[in-house]
C-alpha cells in the first residue's frame, strides 16, 4: 500500500499536507508523532472516513479511493480507530462479527455459531469473556481488546491499529504483540500507532514520523534510537524527558499530621470492597493493579463520582459526605475520568468553554467569570500544556485525542483543587506531553496539592508516586512507600504474592 | 364465521327497571359539543329511567368503534353515538345488529350498506343550515354586488363541507360573490387569524360567512383591530347560535345567525324509550333549527342556556 | 458574501425575506403600515402580534431543547393558563378592575410554573424520557383546562385584561412589547451569565457535566419550569387576544410550531448549542407563513402541501450538506479549483529525509531493502 | 442435600435473573397485566375473551405503525408522518377502489406510496442532514395535504373483494381474530425476525448505539438509515390498509395525532428515544397498554370528556412511573 501527497483540510486547518506513506506486507510499521501531528487523520484519510483534498492511495498497485471503512474492509484493510468505536448496546459477539463474516443459516443470522466463532476469536486474543454479554458491561480496556479482535477477523491484508495499547496493561500488551507478530509472519501489513516508545521499539520494524501534518521521514526502527526519534517527533531535544526522572527526589512529604483526605472503610457493593486510604498534603499516591482490579472504582468513590454505600470520608480531618461530584469539588477534590469521550469531553463546546467549565460550575451560573480572567486561564494552560491547535475557539470534538486529554487536565487544574484524582491522565498522550503532564503532577505535589494517580504504566506510577496502593480483585491489598520499592515487588503483589 | 359457543346469558335487558344506554361522543372539541354532551348527560339519567355509559372518543373513529364494541360486550340495551365520520361503521353496526342492540345516531349521519343499521338519526341538517344562511344573505344583499369571504370549518369535516355547499347553492344566481375561502378550524383564534389575512389580501370585503359562531367572533376581533366596524362595514353571518354569538348578534356585531341546536338529549331519550318499548320511531328526526336576526336575538338571549 | 452564507441566520432570514416578497407581490400594500389614533396598523403589525405568544413558547422550547429535551405540553399549558385567568376574572365581582386582572395573571402564572415544575420533576427526578413525560401533561393538561371551564368557552369583558394583548404603547400592541421584552430579558440572562454555557454542556454531555460539577439536574429542572412559565404567559396573551378561553383549541399544535421555529432557527434537536436569535427569526418565518397562506389565497385543501413545501425548502437550504456545497462553491469562485497545499515550515535541526525511491514494484517482497530508506 | 449444594444454588441464583435488556419490556408486561387484573375486579365483563380480542382488533393498525416506528426510534430518529401516511393510504385505497381498480393493484399502490414517502424522508435525513423531526413533520403536512387533494370527504369502500378480505375472521377458542389482526401480527413477527436475525436489523441497533461508531465499524449506515424510514413509511401505509379494513372507508382526517400514540406505544414498550435499545414486541405490548387504558375508560362509562383526558394522563403516568420503578429496582 502506498499513499502519496495526501492532503486533508478542515478549513481553516490543514491537518495533513502532502504526506507520503508506504506500508509493505509482512511488516509492522509504527506511525509516530506528537498529539495532533495527524496520525489519526492519516488513518482516516486512508480508510475513506475523510475525503482527501489531494493525493492518491494505491493498494496492491491499483489506485483506490475508499468510500468508508466498510469499503476499505472489503478490500482487506481493517482498522481499529483511536477512540473505541464499537456499539456498546450490542453483544460482544456482534461487535466482533457484524458486517464482517457473520454466519448465516437460511439467510438469517446464526446466533449460536456467531457466539462460538466470536469466542474462538476472543480466545486467540487471550480473552475470556462471554460473547453473549453486552459490550457496555465491560471496562474500556476489554472493549479495546474486542475492537482489536474485530479487526483481525476475516480476510485482512492490512491491519491498522490507532493507539490500541493506550488502556491495556503489560500482560495484554504482550498478548496483543504476540498476535501482531503472528499476523505479520502470515504476511499481513500492520500499521501501529502508540505513544509508548518502548512498545514501538519492541514490536515495530519500520517507522514513519509525522509532525504538524507534514512528513518528517521514514526509518528502520533498528536504525533510529529513541534519543533521535524524539527530536524528530517534537522538534525539540529530548532533554525534557530527563527532567521527569524521579521527579520527586525532593524529600517526600511527611506522612504525619492530618491527612488531606482520609477514607475509612469506603466501599460499594458489587464494585469495590471497603478500603482505607489516606492522602497527605503534597503527596502523590499511585494506584497500581491489573485491568478491572478496581482502581477506577476506588477513585470514583473517593471523589463522589459514585456514591459509596459504606464507610466515611474526611477532608482535613472533618468528616464530609461526598455523594455527588459537586460535593467533591466543593471540598477541593477534582476527578478526571478514564472515559475521556463519555465523561470528559464536551465535544460541541470550544476549548475555552471546556477549560473553564468546572471552574464556572463551581461559581454557579449567576456569576460568570470575567472574560479577561477566562482568557488568562485559557491562555495559560494552552501554553503550559502545549494544547494544539492553540486556538481557544476550536471545537473540542475536533481536537486530537491527546490534546483533548490536556484540555481536561487544564479544566481541573483551573479549579485549583487540593486533591486531584487522575484516572489514566496520560493515556494517549505523546512523549513530550506526557513528560509535561508528569512534570505538572510532580510540581503540583511540590506545591502542596495532593494527587491520586492511576496509570496502567507501572513505571510511571512508580516514578511519580510517593506511596502506592496496590489493588487486586477489587480490594486494596497493600500500601507501599514508593521509595525503595521496585517494580518487581509491585508486580508480585498485583499478581497475588504476599507483601514483602 | 361464528363463535365456538354461544356467549353465556344474553344481556336480558328487560329484567332491570333501568334501560342501559351506551353513548359514544365524538369529543369535546367545541362549546357546542359541550352543550350537546351536557344535554345528553342531563336527560339520560337514572331519574329518567336510564343507566348511561358515556365515553369521549377524542375525535378518533377508532376510539369510537372500540367503545361501541365494548358496549356490545357489556350488553347494553341501546347504543347511541355521534359519529366522527360518515363512513366506516359497517362492521360495528353489523355486530350490534347481530347482538340485537338497537342503534340511535345523533348529530351526524352515517353512510352504510347495512340494512336497518340504525333505528333513528336525530340531528340538524348541515346543508340546510348553510342554505338558510345563504338565503338570508341573498334576500338582504342581492343586487348590491357584495363580496363575501368564507371562514370554513375544519377541512374535510362534514359540517364544513355541507355548510359550504348549502351556502353556495343558496346564493347561486345572485350577485353575491365568494372571493375567498379559508379554514379557521372552527376556532376563535383561527377565525381571527384568517380574517386578518383576508383583510390584508382584500380591500373590498362586504360580508363574512363563518361556519360557526366562534370563528365569527374571532373575525369580529380582527375587523375591530383593523379599525372597521363589524356588523356595519362588514356584515357577518354565522351558524350555531351559542350564547356569545347571540350576545354579539344582539349587540349588532353579527347580522344573522342560523341555529344549530345542540340540545338533543330529550329527543334521544324519547327515541330510546320508544325503541325499547317496541314502538315505531321516525327514522330521521330533524331538530328544529331556528334562525335569528338582531331582534330575535335580543328576545331569545335571556333564556339561552349555552 | 461567503461569510454571510455561512452565518447561521442567513437561510432563516432568506426564507423570511422570500415570504415577505411573495406577499408583497401578491399584495403590494402588504408592507404598508399606517398610523391612526396612536396605533400602527398593517400586516406587519398583525404578524408581530400574532407571533408574540409563539415567540415566548419557542423561547422556552429552545432552552428545553438545548438540554436534549422537548416539551410537548406547552399547548396544554397555554390552555390551562388562559382558562384559569379568564375563569377567575369571570367569577370575580369586578372584572374591570386592574386588581382582579393582576390576581388572575398571577394565579395563571403560578399554576403554569407548577406545571413546568411538574414536567421538570418527571424528567430530572424520575428520569422519564422528556417526550413521554411531557406527553402526560399534554393529554391531562387539556383535561384540566376543560375541567376549569366546564368544557365551554369562557368569555369575559375586561378592558385591562384585553389591554395585555391589544393595548398600545408607542404605536405597537402590548403583546409585542411583552414578548420581545421577555425574550430579550431571557436572552440576556442566558447569554450574559454562565447559564447558557452550562446549559449547553448539560445538553451535549450530561455525564461529563456532572463530573465537572455542573448542577445538571437543577439546570434542567429550571429550564422546564421556565418553559412552563413562558407557555403560561403565552396563554394569557392568547386568551387576551380573543378574550375567550377555549380549553380545546387554545394553543393546539403550538408545540409543533415552536419546535419548527427552533429548528428553522438553527438549533439542533439533539441538544447542546442553541441559538436564540435564530429562534426569533424562526418564529417570524412561521408567523409570516401563516399569513402568507391567506394572502396568497391558497385553498385550504392544498395549504398543508404548501406548508410542507416551504418547510422542505427552508430546511434543505439549511442542511449542513447544502451549506457546505454553497461554501465550497464560493471558495472555488474565489481561489480557483485547485486547493492550496500548505507546505509546513519545519524548523527542526535534523534534516528531513523523505524517501526518494519509488515503492518496490512487486508486493510479494516482505520487507524493502535497506537502500530504499534514506537514513 | 448438603450445605455445599445450598451454597452453589445461592450463588447461582443471580444468573437466573432476567437479562437487563429485557427489564423494561418485562416491566411493561407486568404493569399491563396488573392493569387488566384491576380492570377485571372493577367490571364483570372486563376480563373476557371478547374484550381481549377487541384489544387486538381495534388496535391492529396501531401495531403496524408502532412496529415501523420502532425501527426508526431504534436508530435514534423519529417519524411524525405516520398518522398522515395512514390517512393517505386509506384515501388512496378508497378512491382507487371507487374508480374501479382491482383490489390487489390498489393495495400495492397504497403501500408503495407509503414506502416512497418514507424514502423521501430517508433521503432528506441521510442525504441532506435534515433533522428527522423536521423532515417527517414536512412529510406529515405533505401526506395530509395530498389526502385533501385526492378526497376531502370520507369515501366508503364498497368493493366486494376488499370487504371480503376485511371481513374475514376466525375463532381461536373464544378469541376472535380478524384479517387485520393476522396481518398486524405477521408484520410484527417479520419485524422481530428482521431486527434480530438479519444484518440490517443488527445494523439498526448499531446505528442507534452510535452512528459514528457504526460507520467506523464499516457498517452500511447511510443505507440503513434510509431504509428504516422506508420501513416506517411502508408500515404506516400498511397501517392504513388495516385501518381501511377496520373502517371500510377512507378519510383524510383519520389518524390525526396518531403518531403520538405510536411513539408513546414504542416508548412504553421500553424503547429508548435515544436509540439502540428496545424490542419490537415491547412496542406491541405498548399498543396493547394504550388500548387497555382506553378500554378501562370506556368501561368506567361515567367520565366526562375532561376527566377522560385527565385519567388517560394519570394512567400513562402511573404506567411510566411503575415501569421505571420496576426497572430501577433490578439494575
Ligand atoms: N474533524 C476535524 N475537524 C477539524 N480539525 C480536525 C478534525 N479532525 C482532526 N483535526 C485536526 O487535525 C489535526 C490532526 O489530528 P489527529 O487526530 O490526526 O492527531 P493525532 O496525530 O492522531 O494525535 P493524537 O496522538 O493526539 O491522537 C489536529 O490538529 C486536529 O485538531
Ligand atoms: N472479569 C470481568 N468480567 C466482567 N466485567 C469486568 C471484569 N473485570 C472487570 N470488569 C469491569 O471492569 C470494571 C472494574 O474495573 P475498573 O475500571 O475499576 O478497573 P481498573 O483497575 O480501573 O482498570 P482499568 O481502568 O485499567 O480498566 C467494572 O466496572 C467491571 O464491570
Ligand atoms: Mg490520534
Ligand atoms: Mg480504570
Amino acid at each position: 500500500m502506498e499513499l502519496t501527497g495526501i492532503t486533508v483540510e478542515f478549513p481553516p486547518v490543514t491537518a495533513l499536507a502532502g504526506v507520503d506513506f508506504r506500508l509493505f506486507p509482512g511488516e509492522i510499521h509504527a506511525l509516530m508523532g506528537e498529539n495532533g501531528a495527524g496520525k489519526s487523520t492519516l488513518i482516516k484519510a486512508l480508510t475513506g472516513v475523510y475525503q482527501t483534498a489531494a493525493g492518491t492511495i494505491t493498494v496492491d498497485g491499483a489506485e483506490q479511493s475508499f468510500t468508508g471503512p466498510g469499503d476499505a474492509r472489503a478490500h482487506g484493510i481493517s482498522t481499529v480507530f483511536q477512540e473505541v468505536n464499537l456499539c456498546g448496546n450490542l453483544t460482544v459477539a456482534e461487535n466482533i462479527m457484524l458486517g464482517a463474516a457473520e454466519p448465516r443459516f437460511l439467510g438469517a443470522l446464526h446466533w449460536r455459531r456467531m457466539r462460538k466463532l466470536a469466542a474462538a476469536h476472543l480466545e486467540r486474543m487471550g480473552l475470556d469473556i462471554d460473547p453473549g454479554s453486552s459490550l457496555d458491561s465491560h471496562s474500556l480496556a476489554v472493549q479495546q481488546l474486542v475492537a482489536i479482535c474485530r479487526a483481525t477477523v476475516g480476510d485482512c491484508k492490512v491491519l491498522i491499529l490507532d493507539e490500541p495499547t493506550s488502556s491495556l496493561d503489560a500482560d495484554e500488551v504482550a498478548s496483543l504483540f504476540a498476535v501482531m507478530r503472528k499476523l505479520r509472519d502470515d504476511g499481513v501489513a500492520i500499521l501501529f500507532v502508540s505513544h509508548f516508545l518502548d512498545q514501538v521499539y519492541e514490536v515495530s520494524d519500520r517507522m514513519t514520523v509525522l509532525r504538524n501534518g507534514g512528513l518528517v521521514g521514514e526509518w528502520f526502527t533498528r536504525d533510529l534510537p529513541a534519543g533521535e526519534l524524539v527530536p524528530h517527533m517534537i522538534g525539540r531535544s529530548a532533554e525534557l524527558l530527563e527532567t521527569v526522572e524521579r521527579v520527586h527526589d525532593a524529600a517526600a512529604p511527611s506522612a504525619s499530621g492530618t491527612p488531606r483526605l482520609q477514607a475509612l472503610g469506603l466501599g460499594r457493593k458489587g464494585s469495590i470492597q471497603p478500603y482505607d486510604l489516606d492522602v497527605y498534603p503534597g503527596e502523590v499516591v499511585g494506584l497500581a493493579g491489573l485491568l478491572g482490579s478496581g482502581r477506577s472504582e476506588l477513585a470514583r468513590l473517593l471523589t463522589g463520582a459514585d456514591r459509596a454505600d459504606s464507610g466515611t470520608t474526611s477532608v482535613e480531618g472533618k468528616q464530609v459526605r461526598l455523594t455527588t461530584p459537586r460535593a467533591g469539588l466543593a471540598n477541593g477534590i477534582a476527578f478526571t475520568s478514564e472515559d475521556r469521550k463519555g465523561e470528559g469531553v464536551v465535544g460541541g463546546l470550544t476549548v475555552r468553554e471546556n477549560i473553564v467549565l468546572a471552574l464556572q460550575a463551581e461559581r454557579g451560573w449567576v456569576r460568570p467569570l470575567p472574560r479577561k480572567q477566562v482568557d488568562e486561564i485559557v491562555d495559560k494552560y494552552i501554553e503550559q500544556l502545549g494544547i494544539r491547535p492553540a486556538n481557544p475557539d476550536a471545537l473540542m470534538r475536533n481536537l486530537s485525542g491527546g490534546n483533548q486529554q490536556k484540555v481536561l487536565l487544564a479544566r481541573w487544574l483551573a479549579t485549583a483543587p487540593r486533591l486531584l484524582v487522575l484516572d489514566e491522565p496520560t493515556r494517549g498522550i505523546d512523549v513530550g506531553a506526557k513528560a509535561e503532564i508528569q512534570k505538572v503532577v510532580a510540581d503540583l505535589g511540590r506545591d502542596g496539592m495532593s494527587v491520586v494517580f492511576i496509570s496502567s504504566e507501572l513505571e510511571e506510577v512508580l516514578r511519580l508516586s510517593h506511596r502506592i496502593a496496590v489493588l487486586r480483585d477489587r480490594k486494596v491489598v497493600a500500601t507501599l512507600d514508593a521509595e525503595g520499592t521496585t517494580s518487581d515487588q509491585v508486580v508480585a503483589l498485583i499478581a497475588g504474592g504476599e507483601p514483602s | 364465521s361464528e363463535p365456538p359457543a354461544a356467549e353465556g346469558g344474553e344481556a336480558a335487558g328487560g329484567g332491570d327497571e333501568l334501560i342501559s344506554v351506551g353513548f359514544s361522543q365524538v369529543g369535546a372539541e367545541s362549546g357546542w359539543r359541550a352543550a350537546n354532551t351536557k344535554s345528553i348527560q342531563d336527560t339520560i339519567t337514572e331519574e329518567n329511567g336510564f343507566e348511561l355509559s358515556f365515553s369521549d372518543a377524542q375525535q378518533k373513529q377508532e376510539n369510537q368503534i372500540s367503545a361501541l364494541r365494548n358496549y356490545i360486550a357489556q350488553g347494553v340495551d341501546v347504543l347511541a353515538f355521534s359519529p366522527v365520520v360518515e363512513t366506516g361503521w359497517d362492521a360495528v353496526l353489523e355486530e350490534a345488529k347481530a347482538a340485537n342492540i338497537p342503534v340511535v345516531l345523533t348529530d351526524r349521519a352515517v353512510e352504510t350498506e347495512v340494512e336497518d343499521a340504525y333505528v333513528s338519526f336525530i340531528g340538524s341538517d348541515f346543508v340546510k343550515e348553510g342554505e338558510m344562511a345563504g338565503e338570508w344573505a341573498a334576500e338582504e344583499y342581492d343586487g348590491e354586488g357584495y363580496k363575501v369571504v368564507e371562514l370554513q370549518g375544519t377541512t374535510g369535516s362534514a359540517p364544513a363541507i355541507d355548510r359550504k355547499e348549502g351556502f353556495a347553492s343558496a346564493i347561486e344566481g345572485t350577485d353575491l360573490e365568494i372571493i375567498d375561502s379559508q379554514t379557521g378550524d372552527f376556532t376563535r383564534d383561527g377565525g381571527k387569524k384568517v380574517m386578518e389575512g383576508f383583510l390584508t389580501a382584500h380591500d373590498d370585503i362586504d360580508v363574512v360567512f363563518a361556519h360557526n359562531d366562534d370563528m365569527g367572533l374571532g373575525a369580529i376581533e380582527a375587523i375591530e383591530a383593523a379599525g372597521k366596524t363589524p356588523g356595519e362595514d362588514i356584515k357577518i353571518i354565522t351558524i350555531d347560535a351559542v350564547k356569545d354569538g347571540m350576545q354579539a348578534l344582539a349587540d349588532g356585531k353579527i347580522n344573522y345567525i342560523v341555529e344549530c341546536n345542540p340540545l338533543l338529549g330529550p329527543d334521544l331519550a324519547e327515541v330510546i324509550k320508544a325503541t325499547v318499548a317496541g314502538e315505531p320511531v321516525e327514522e330521521r328526526i330533524v331538530v328544529k333549527d331556528e334562525a335569528f336576526d338582531q331582534e330575535a336575538a335580543v328576545a331569545a338571549l335571556p333564556d339561552r342556556q349555552y | 458574501m461567503r461569510q454571510a452564507v455561512r452565518h447561521h441566520l442567513f437561510w432563516p432570514v432568506v426564507a423570511l425575506v422570500a415570504l415577505v416578497v411573495a406577499n408583497t407581490v401578491a399584495r403590494p400594500s402588504f408592507l404598508a403600515v399606517s398610523f391612526a389614533d396612536g396605533h400602527l396598523f398593517g400586516a406587519p403589525v398583525d404578524i408581530l402580534r400574532a407571533a408574540a405568544p409563539l415567540l415566548l413558547i419557542a423561547l422556552g422550547m429552545t432552552l428545553v431543547i438545548a438540554t436534549r429535551g422537548i416539551d410537548l405540553s406547552v399547548g396544554a399549558v397555554v390552555a390551562v393558563s388562559g382558562a384559569v385567568a379568564l375563569e377567575y376574572i369571570s367569577t370575580s365581582a369586578n372584572p374591570e378592575s386592574p386588581g382582579t386582572v393582576f390576581a388572575a395573571v398571577a394565579i395563571a402564572l403560578v399554576l403554569s410554573l407548577v406545571l413546568g415544575l411538574w414536567n421538570g420533576f418527571l424528567v430530572t427526578v424520575l428520569g422519564i424520557q422528556p417526550i413521554i413525560a411531557t406527553l402526560i401533561l399534554m393529554t391531562a393538561g387539556r383535561g384540566v383546562a376543560m375541567l376549569i371551564t366546564g368544557g365551554f368557552i369562557t368569555t369575559v369583558n375586561s378592558a385591562p385584561y384585553k389591554g395585555l394583548n391589544s393595548g398600545y404603547l408607542l404605536g405597537l400592541p402590548a403583546a409585542v412589547w411583552i414578548s420581545v421584552a421577555i425574550f430579550a430579558l431571557v436572552a440576556v440572562a442566558v447569554r450574559r451569565t454562565a447559564l447558557g454555557m452550562l446549559l449547553e454542556a448539560t445538553g451535549i454531555n450530561p455525564a461529563a457535566s456532572r463530573l465537572a460539577g455542573v448542577r445538571s439536574r437543577t439546570i434542567t429542572w429550571t429550564v422546564y419550569t421556565a418553559c412552563g412559565l413562558l407557555a403560561g404567559l403565552a396563554g394569557i396573551l392568547v386568551s387576551a387576544d380573543t378574550m375567550a378561553a377555549d380549553a380545546n383549541n387554545a394553543g393546539i399544535f403550538v408545540e409543533l410550531d415552536a419546535i419548527l421555529a427552533v429548528v428553522i432557527g438553527g438549533t439542533a434537536l439533539s441538544g447542546g448549542k442553541f441559538n436564540l436569535s435564530g429562534t426569533f427569526v424562526g418564529v417570524l418565518v412561521i408567523a409570516t407563513l401563516d399569513r402568507t397562506v391567506t394572502v396568497l389565497g391558497i385553498s385550504p385543501h392544498v395549504t398543508p402541501l404548501f406548508m410542507a413545501l416551504v418547510v422542505v425548502v427552508v430546511t434543505l437550504l439549511q442542511s449542513p450538506r447544502v451549506r457546505e456545497r454553497f461554501a465550497v462553491a464560493a471558495l472555488r469562485r474565489r481561489t480557483g479549483t485547485a486547493t492550496p497545499v500548505v507546505v509546513p515550515d519545519d524548523g527542526a535541526a535534523a534534516p528531513v529525509p523523505v524517501p526518494a525511491d519509488a515503492a518496490p514494484s512487486s508486493s510479494d517482497e516482505n520487507l524493502p531493502d535497506e537502500k530504499e530508506v534514506v537514513r | 442435600m448438603t450445605a455445599t449444594t445450598a451454597g452453589t444454588v445461592a450463588r447461582r441464583a443471580p444468573s437466573f435473573r432476567l437479562d437487563r435488556r429485557y427489564l423494561p419490556v418485562a416491566g411493561t408486561f407486568v404493569v399491563l397485566a396488573l392493569m387488566l387484573v384491576i380492570g377485571g375486579t372493577r367490571h364483570e365483563n372486563f376480563l373476557t375473551p371478547t374484550v381481549f380480542s377487541n384489544l387486538f382488533i381495534n388496535n391492529a393498525h396501531l401495531i403496524a405503525l408502532a412496529v415501523g416506528m420502532t425501527f426508526v426510534i431504534l436508530t435514534g430518529g423519529i417519524d411524525l408522518s405516520v398518522g398522515s401516511v395512514l390517512a393517505l393510504s386509506t384515501v388512496i385505497i378508497a378512491s382507487l377502489l371507487q374508480a374501479g381498480l382491482p383490489t390487489g393493484v390498489v393495495l400495492v399502490v397504497a403501500v408503495l406510496a407509503g414506502a416512497l414517502i418514507g424514502l423521501a424522508h430517508g433521503v432528506m435525513i441521510q442525504g441532506f442532514g435534515v433533522q428527522p423531526f423536521v423532515a417527517t413533520l414536512a412529510g406529515m403536512f405533505f401526506a395530509r395535504g395530498l389526502c385533501f387533494v385526492i378526497a376531502p370527504e370520507s369515501i366508503s369502500i364498497g368493493d366486494a373483494s376488499f370487504k371480503a378480505i376485511a371481513g374475514w375472521d376466525s375463532w381461536i377458542g373464544y378469541f376472535r381474530v380478524t384479517m387485520a389482526v393476522v396481518i398486524a401480527l405477521v408484520v410484527a413477527g417479520i419485524a422481530f425476525v428482521v431486527l434480530h436475525y438479519t444484518r440490517f436489523g443488527r445494523t439498526v441497533y448499531a446505528v442507534g448505539g452510535g452512528e459514528q461508531s457504526a460507520l467506523l465499524m464499516g457498517l452500511p449506515v447511510a443505507r440503513t438509515k434510509v431504509l428504516v424510514y422506508v420501513v416506517s413509511g411502508t408500515c404506516a401505509a400498511l397501517g392504513g390498509v388495516l385501518f381501511a379494513m377496520f373502517s371500510s372507508s377512507g378519510y383524510a382526517l383519520s389518524g390525526v395525532a396518531m403518531e403520538l400514540d405510536a411513539i408513546a406505544a414504542v416508548v412504553i414498550g421500553g424503547t429508548l428515544l435515544t436509540g439502540g435499545t428496545g424490542f419490537v414486541l415491547g412496542s406491541v405490548l405498548g399498543v396493547l397498554t394504550l388500548g387497555a387504558i382506553q378500554t378501562i375508560i370506556q368501561f368506567e362509562g361515567n367520565l366526562s370528556s375532561w376527566w377522560t383526558k385527565i385519567v388517560i394522563g394519570v394512567l400513562l403516568l402511573v404506567f411510566v412511573v411503575l415501569q421505571r420503578v420496576l426497572t430501577l429496582r433490578k439494575t
